[in-house]
């Protein structure tokens, strides 16, 4: 049962990404991307990390969508008439479909080694996924934590001074 | 239980098409996008391989991810929209001012 | 005396130092011109001091070497300056040294009112002075210094008129027809130096060293070798068949330079050389066969072309190359004894014609002057009728001229017929020695054809000059007179020094021995006794046979004489209809057999054009060429590479992916 | 003598000081610029004078190894394995080299006082670093230090082509600097398979001198260090970059080039390229004899039809230097006597040569022949010296060119190399026809070009410089005796060391060319150095595992030295 469920969230997602990459109106594209952060979310629930779920939604789907889709609007953007070069769509579609079979190669032949570390679904359950992230967080990874707080800062004033000034 | 590979197969998929679509598109901001849906497949890996060895990091990592891509999205939108007064259009070909 | 030695050179280049730094200043010409000629008269009487004092001493231990410092010294090769004082230097100085005060006090009168004055002195005396080095230098290397130093001289004083291009043409061609001389000088000396090395081990190169090892030497083979090398230099700096362009085209310099260097001293360079080192040459057979051959050659070819001269030095300057080759006649038959006894006769009469020559010249000029008419003082065609005007030179050059025809009783004759005899009876050749007597008995005809030639067409005759130009002829001022008369009178009694044993013993008993002879008889003392075992000895000819080619000689120079007498004085029609009959002749002999124009032909121009092939075709085009394709290769290369950054993103974003999968194909199919 | 004042390193860093003090001097006050300069030069030269008093020919004060003298040793860089010390040292050889290179600084420096205007200070300041990279060549022992300076050297003269050049300077510099880069790049790398050869330690020459390698590895190493100094001296294909160097430079600059800097490649091959080694100097002595004799021919046929007197110039130094190399390679003690004196020689006429050019370059702005004539009356003083010294570069008897050259063909005629030599003796013509037209085409004929009617004869400056040149010309040609004696105990060590492996393989009974010859010795001669290269190397198969080896240990270590050496060799990446 839960494979079906599986394969159905997968198909939207996959259906979603190619719309996202097809469709003319970047508004359309937008929102099949917003489908796809979803069924992501979906996905990362059933991997039993509720937490990553919600912070999926919150910040793919509510921060930055939000944010592409205003610019969208700001920039009104018209649908994209001229369409690539065919010469540029074939060899793009090759890339990719040799990233894919080059990945699924890997898949096939690599193997999981099991079980490693000491988290597991019951863990989860019993202390709560949050505190279990929160604890990783500031201690094995407090460094990083601290330069993602940085990165961001440069990110803002990066954004300011790129918007604001006339170029 | 699903076998890990059936998530890493979607990811892989994720991945290709938004590879895809970073390559064809020539809208700037569907290019973005793409590349968020690129980082999303990878958060996906990063979960699964999280979930399957019991091991807390790789779901941290994510976090990792997402600020980095927050702060892409900033950046890379800001961008845009400087170009776009430049230029009048987010069209990738026009970004070619060091074209020879 | 003999302590002094090294005065000789010094003095004259105390005199060079004095003219050459402060002869601008001095600007008086008796003043400059008096250091000078005092410098050379200094070397004389030192010289003399030394020839007495030589002739003092016994017989055999006539030599005397003094080392001042050593030179170059490194491994095995040592050079010092040093001095050889021996009776073959002794006549040499005496030659050098007398001719070369004679011309120094010529030189003062003629060269009055040229603006070069000092400059004039200056080389004249380091002329003198690189020319005593030659002569009396003990090692093989300071006389190569004193041979370069003499042919650096020549090139100075034939340039002396610098602004006159064909000066300057002949002065470089002097050279470097002297340094192709040197050439040959050069290799023979490093092989001698290597042979007597490397196989001996006698690492010397002084005279009497090598003398004194020169048994080791064998016959022929390697010192084959070295002799024609050395005769190389000989011919470039005597003037012989091969490298003799330069002599008469040297006439461009002032004439007492023709007489002090292209008559008396530095051409005889290279008879000296062979005189120096005779225990060398005769050695080799061979060599001494090309040395008498390119002599005897060399005399007759010269005598042919000085018939069809018009210009008095050119005939004065192929006479001496003439009277040259009769001294290489004389070395090639192992004569030396006359040959260094020719070259001193003709040191007197020749200097004596040359400055002859030049006192004509000199009135001419002036004379032409006062017309100004550009006619050239040098062509005999616009002379004649001068002995009236100018009685003193008159006849010094008649003397003089009488002396070099061979006329019996006077210097040219006793000289000229004893190794016209030696050749004869010389018993090297075989066969051969009828040959070469034939030649320079031509030569001693056609000698005293053009020399008289000369004479009747500039003394006697009716004058072609105008009446107010042969007025204003007058004789020369007495410092140019004075050596002339000196140098006739030499000619006429220098004779007597050599008498042939033949004539001694015929007119006086015996009682008038051939001094010369015995005098350079220890130089040559090691030649004599190694011909006397080597089988061939004295060539025992009747006495007779000797006056029978004696009187022979004479006839023929006689015949000469009245030959050029019939042509120019009684019938002057005659010259003109030969040259009408033989046209072409009379070119060829005039225009100097187009030796000049072949050279060209054959060596200068071709030089030229393969060395701007090798510049423009070797050096530019391929050498630079290849330097210049490796940059446009490289530059090339980066143009392609440039393509690749075509500026677009979106192509970066594909090298990009094509990147990834590339590596990771690589990865997983490794 | 270990003395306690270290002469060699003031000597060369004295000019360092110098060009530092230039730094703080006002920029357009050009006089201060130049004295300043001309003070330093001077300095340097009066400080090199004690060498020549100190230096006592045979070597055997205490504190000197191996023959050299005013040693000093300071450890330098010390980078896990490697180990270079800072290590100084001269001998008969190096000293005159250093004599002449402190001796032609001030003359250059005293010749541009009129004829730089622009950027006087770092012209100036150019100069005197040239001198600290030339010092430093000639002193330096270590391997390493060597190279440095080696490099050091290259970039003032870039500049001193590059900016103050004539019309085409861009393209002369860099042919001149990409030229020598590419040479030293090689040596570099041999430089390091000669080190790991050596089993690492430091970079002493004395060391390595005494080190036996396989004649494989010697081969490729003594073809790299002779490439290097072939190009610098320059040998006969790759000599093209010395004429487009002469003509574009400035006259200070193109007197110290032909004076010093072509002295780096023969000095190389007499310090390196031959002592290291010796097998390989025998096995390639008629290769780069036949290359020398075609340089001497080669190069005096294509001066004689030169129409820019600069340019014969040049051509003349390449035939000059076509002597030196033969002499060197004829391996006895004249011929290597006779290239080292015509090395000095060469300095002093072809650097008096470029003045006298210089002179008329800066009257009339114009270096083609045909523009000249008739000089010699417009100009008497200057016509003298002009005479004085083409009589000098021809080699005539009396003055310094004759006695060097002298010795070169003496001894190439005595060694195996006979058949070089008679060709050579011919260039003795050949130099004799194209300095002679010049000389008559610039000097004699007709005074008719109105321009020449009007120049002055030299000034005192002018003869200022002039005249130690002259006083040398003449004070070598008449008595050489204190070089040759200086020389002589140098030049015997460097023959016992360049043939020392020969004496061991040929049979004793024909002892080497250096000892007093035995019977048929000259004739052995001949069939010494073929012996020497044709019987098998005494190296097993051992040594040909170690052959390869350096390939892959140079690759790793010259990246590893790249960064240690701090000298200003850019990557090594090959230009071709």
């Amino acid at each position: 049962m839960e494979s079906i469920f599986f394969f159905v969230v997968a198909a939207v997602a996959v259906i979603s990404g190619i719309l996202v990459v097809t469709c003319k109106n970047p508004i359309n594209s937008a929102l099949s991307l917003v489908m796809t952060f979803f069924c992501l979310a979906t996905f990362y629930v059933m991997l039993d990390a509720p937490f990553m779920a919600v912070t999926q939604v919150i910040v793919y789907a509510g921060a930055i969508m939000v944010l592409i889709v205003f610019v969208i609007m700001l920039l009104n953007v018209k649908t994209e008439t001229v369409k690539r070069g065919s010469h540029a769509v074939i060899s793009g579609t090759v890339i990719g479909v040799f990233v894919l079979f080059q990945t699924c190669w890997f898949l096939m032949k690599g193997s999981m080694t099991g079980q490693v570390g000491v988290m597991d679904k019951a863990m989860v359950v019993k202390s709560g996924h949050v505190e279990l992230i929160g604890k990783a967080l500031f201690t094995d990874f407090l460094l990083p934590f601290e330069i993602t707080s940085l990165l961001l800062l440069a990110a803002i004033i990066g954004a300011v001074i790129l918007a604001k000034k006339k170029i | 239980m699903l076998a890990l590979n059936n998530y890493l197969i979607v990811s892989a998929i994720l991945f290709a098409i938004g590879t895809v679509g970073v390559l064809t598109r020539r809208n700037a901001i569907v290019i973005f996008m793409c590349v968020e849906m690129m980082l999303n497949a990878v958060n996906l890996t990063f979960i699964a391989f999280s979930k399957y060895l019991g091991n807390i990091d790789g779901q941290v990592f994510v976090f990792f991810v997402m600020t980095v891509a927050a702060a892409e999205a900033a950046v890379g939108l800001a961008l845009m929209i400087a170009f776009y007064k430049n230029r009048e259009s987010i069209d990738v070909e026009d970004v070619n001012l060091m074209k020879l | 005396m003999f302590e002094y030695v090294w005065l000789i050179p010094l003095f004259p280049l105390i005199g060079v130092v004095i003219n050459g730094l402060f002869g601008k200043k001095i600007k008086n010409e008796m003043i400059i011109g008096g250091i000078a000629s005092l410098a050379v008269f200094g070397s004389f009487l030192v010289s003399c001091g030394i020839l007495v004092q030589l002739l003092g001493m016994p017989g055999e231990e006539r030599h005397f070497e003094k080392t001042i410092f050593t030179w170059i010294q490194s491994g095995t090769f040592k050079a010092d300056v040093g001095f050889l004082i021996d009776p073959l230097s002794c006549v040499m100085l005496m030659v050098v040294t007398g001719a070369g005060f004679l011309i120094h006090l010529y030189s003062i009168g003629y060269m009055h009112g040229e603006e070069g004055f000092y400059r004039y002195f200056t080389y004249l005396n380091l002329f003198v002075f690189s020319m005593l080095l030659l002569v009396t230098g003990n090692n093989l290397l300071l006389m190569f210094v004193g041979w370069e130093g003499v042919g650096l001289c020549s090139y100075l004083l034939i340039g002396y008129y610098f602004h006159k291009k064909s000066a300057g043409d002949a002065g470089k061609k002097a050279f470097v027809m002297n340094r192709v001389g040197d050439f040959g000088f050069l290799l023979g000396l490093f092989t001698l130096f290597w042979y007597m090395g490397s196989t001996h081990n006698v690492w010397t190169i002084n005279f009497r060293e090598l003398a004194s090892h020169a048994d080791m030497l064998p016959v022929g083979g390697v010192v084959t070798a070295i002799t024609l090398f050395f005769f190389i230099g000989a011919t470039g700096k005597s003037a012989q068949i091969p490298l003799y362009t330069w002599l008469p085209d040297a006439m461009e310099g002032p004439t007492p330079v023709s007489a002090l260097i292209h008559a008396a001293t530095m051409v005889t360079a290279g008879v000296y050389m062979i005189a120096r080192m005779n225990f060398i040459y005769i050695k080799s057979p061979t060599t001494l066969l090309v040395i008498a051959c390119v002599g005897a050659a060399t005399a007759l070819f010269a005598a042919t072309i000085g018939t069809a001269q018009n210009d008095i030095k050119r005939v004065l300057a192929y006479s001496t190359v003439s009277q040259l080759g009769y001294m290489f006649l004389a070395m090639g038959v192992g004569a030396f004894g006359a040959g260094v006894f020719h070259l001193m006769t003709h040191a007197f009469f020749k200097a004596c014609l040359f400055l002859g020559s030049g006192s004509v010249i000199h009135a001419m000029h002036h004379a032409l002057h006062h017309e100004h008419s550009d006619a050239d003082p040098q062509d005999m065609r616009n002379m004649g009728g001068l002995r009236k005007k100018m009685p003193i030179t008159f006849w010094t050059f008649l003397i003089a001229t009488i002396a070099i025809a061979g006329i019996p009783g006077f210097a040219g004759f006793f000289s000229k017929d004893e190794i016209l005899w030696q050749a004869f009876s010389n018993p090297h050749h075989g066969e051969m020695n009828i040959v070469l007597w034939l030649a320079g008995a031509c030569a001693a005809g056609l000698t005293a054809f053009y020399m008289f030639r000369l004479v009747f067409m500039t003394f006697f005759g009716k004058t072609r000059l105008s009446d107010k130009a042969y007025h204003h002829l007058h004789e020369s001022p007495f410092v140019i007179v004075f050596p002339l008369i000196v140098l006739a009178a030499l000619s006429m009694f220098g004779g007597y020094l050599g008498v042939p044993k033949v004539l001694s013993e015929f007119f006086t008993g015996g009682a008038f021995p051939n001094y010369l002879e015995h005098f350079l008889d220890p130089v040559f003392a090691y030649s004599t006794n190694f011909m006397a075992h080597s089988g061939h000895g004295e060539g025992h000819h009747s006495v007779a046979l000797e006056w029978g080619l004696m009187g022979g000689s004479v006839l023929i120079a006689c015949g000469g004489i009245a030959f050029a007498w019939a042509l120019y004085i009684a019938y002057p029609a005659i010259p003109g209809r030969i040259v009408a009959t033989f046209p072409v002749l009379h070119r060829a002999v005039y225009n100097k057999w187009y030796v000049d124009e072949i050279y060209d032909f054959m060596i200068v121009n071709p030089c030229k054009a393969f060395s701007n092939f090798l510049w423009k075709g070797f050096d530019v085009v391929i050498v630079d060429g290849v330097v210049n394709g490796v940059a446009a290769v490289v530059r090339g290369l980066s143009g392609l590479l440039r393509h690749v950054q075509t500026g677009l993103v979106h192509n970066y974003a594909f090298s990009m992916a094509l990147g990834v999968v590339v590596i990771v194909g690589c990865y997983l199919f490794r | 003598m270990s003395q306690t004042l270290p002469l060699l390193s003031i000597l060369t860093f004295t000019p360092l000081i110098g060009a530092i003090l230039l730094l703080f001097v006002n920029k357009n006050s050009h006089g201060v610029l130049r004295t300043v300069a001309m003070v330093v030069s001077v300095l340097t030269f009066v400080l090199s004078l004690p060498l020549i008093s100190g230096y006592n020919g045979a070597g055997t004060a205490p504190g000197n190894i191996g023959g050299f003298q005013f040693i000093e040793k300071v450890p330098w860089i010390a980078a896990g394995p490697f180990q270079m010390n800072y290590q100084l040292g001269i001998d008969g050889i190096s000293l005159w080299l250093v004599i002449l290179a402190t001796f032609i600084m001030p003359i250059a420096i005293l010749s541009t006082w009129t004829a730089v205007e622009e950027k006087v200070k770092e012209y100036m300041i150019c100069l005197l670093l040239l001198e600290v990279g030339m010092i430093g060549t000639f002193v330096s022992l270590d391997l390493f230090l060597f190279y440095i300076y080696w490099e050091v050297m290259l970039i003032p003269m870039y500049f001193i082509i590059g900016i103050w050049g004539g019309k085409n300077k861009i393209y002369a510099a860099v042919k001149f600097f990409i030229y020598t880069m590419v040479g030293s790049l090689l040596m570099l790398v041999a430089l390091i398979v000669l080190y790991f050869k050596a089993g690492g330690g430091d970079f002493n020459i004395l060391r390595f001198y005494d080190l036996t390698l396989d004649p494989a590895s010697q081969t490729w190493l003594f073809l790299a260090f002779a490439l290097a100094f072939a190009i610098k001296v320059p040998m006969f294909p790759l000599h093209t970059w010395l004429p487009d160097a002469h003509t574009e430079a400035p006259t200070a600059g193109s007197v110290i080039l032909a004076a010093v800097l072509l002295k780096m490649g023969t000095y190389g091959y007499v310090r390196f390229a031959m002592p290291l080694f010796p097998d390989a100097t025998a096995t390639f002595t008629p290769l780069i004899a036949t290359l020398s004799v075609i340089g001497i021919v080669y190069a005096s046929l294509v001066a004689m039809v030169q129409a820019d007197v600069k340019k014969l110039v040049a051509y003349s130094s390449v035939a000059h230097l076509g002597f030196v190399m033969l002499g060197i390679f004829a391996l006895n003690t004249q011929g290597i006597t006779g290239g080292m004196l015509q090395m000095l020689n060469h300095g002093v006429s072809t650097g008096a040569l470029f003045l006298i050019v210089g002179f008329i370059y800066e009257r009339r702005h114009t270096r083609l022949i045909t523009d000249f004539g008739g000089l010699a009356k417009q100009m008497p003083v200057f016509a003298v010296m002009f005479m004085i010294v083409t009589f000098s570069s021809i080699g005539l008897p009396g003055t310094n060119g004759f006695v060097g050259e002298f010795l070169v063909l003496l001894g190439a005629f005595q060694s195996s190399l006979r058949w070089y030599a008679i060709i050579a003796t011919s260039g003795v013509i050949l130099s004799a026809v194209y300095m002679l037209w010049m000389f008559q085409r610039v000097m004699f004929g007709e005074l008719k070009n109105p321009k020449n009617q009007v120049l002055k004869d030299l000034n005192a400056r002018e003869v200022i410089i002039m005249l130690p040149l002259l006083f040398l010309i003449f004070f070598m040609g008449v008595y050489p005796r204190p070089f040759i004696d200086s020389m002589a105990p140098s030049i015997d060590r460097l023959i016992k060391q360049t043939t020392k492996n020969q004496v061991a393989k040929i049979a004793p009974a024909a002892a080497a060319m250096l000892a007093v010859p035995a019977a048929q010795a000259a004739t052995a001669a001949p069939g010494a150095p073929a012996e020497a290269g044709a019987p098998a190397a005494t190296g097993a198969p051992a040594e040909a595992g170690a052959a390869a080896a350096p390939a892959a240990t140079a690759a790793t270590a010259a990246a590893a030295a790249a960064p240690h050496g701090a000298e200003p060799a850019p990557a090594a990446h090959e230009v071709k």
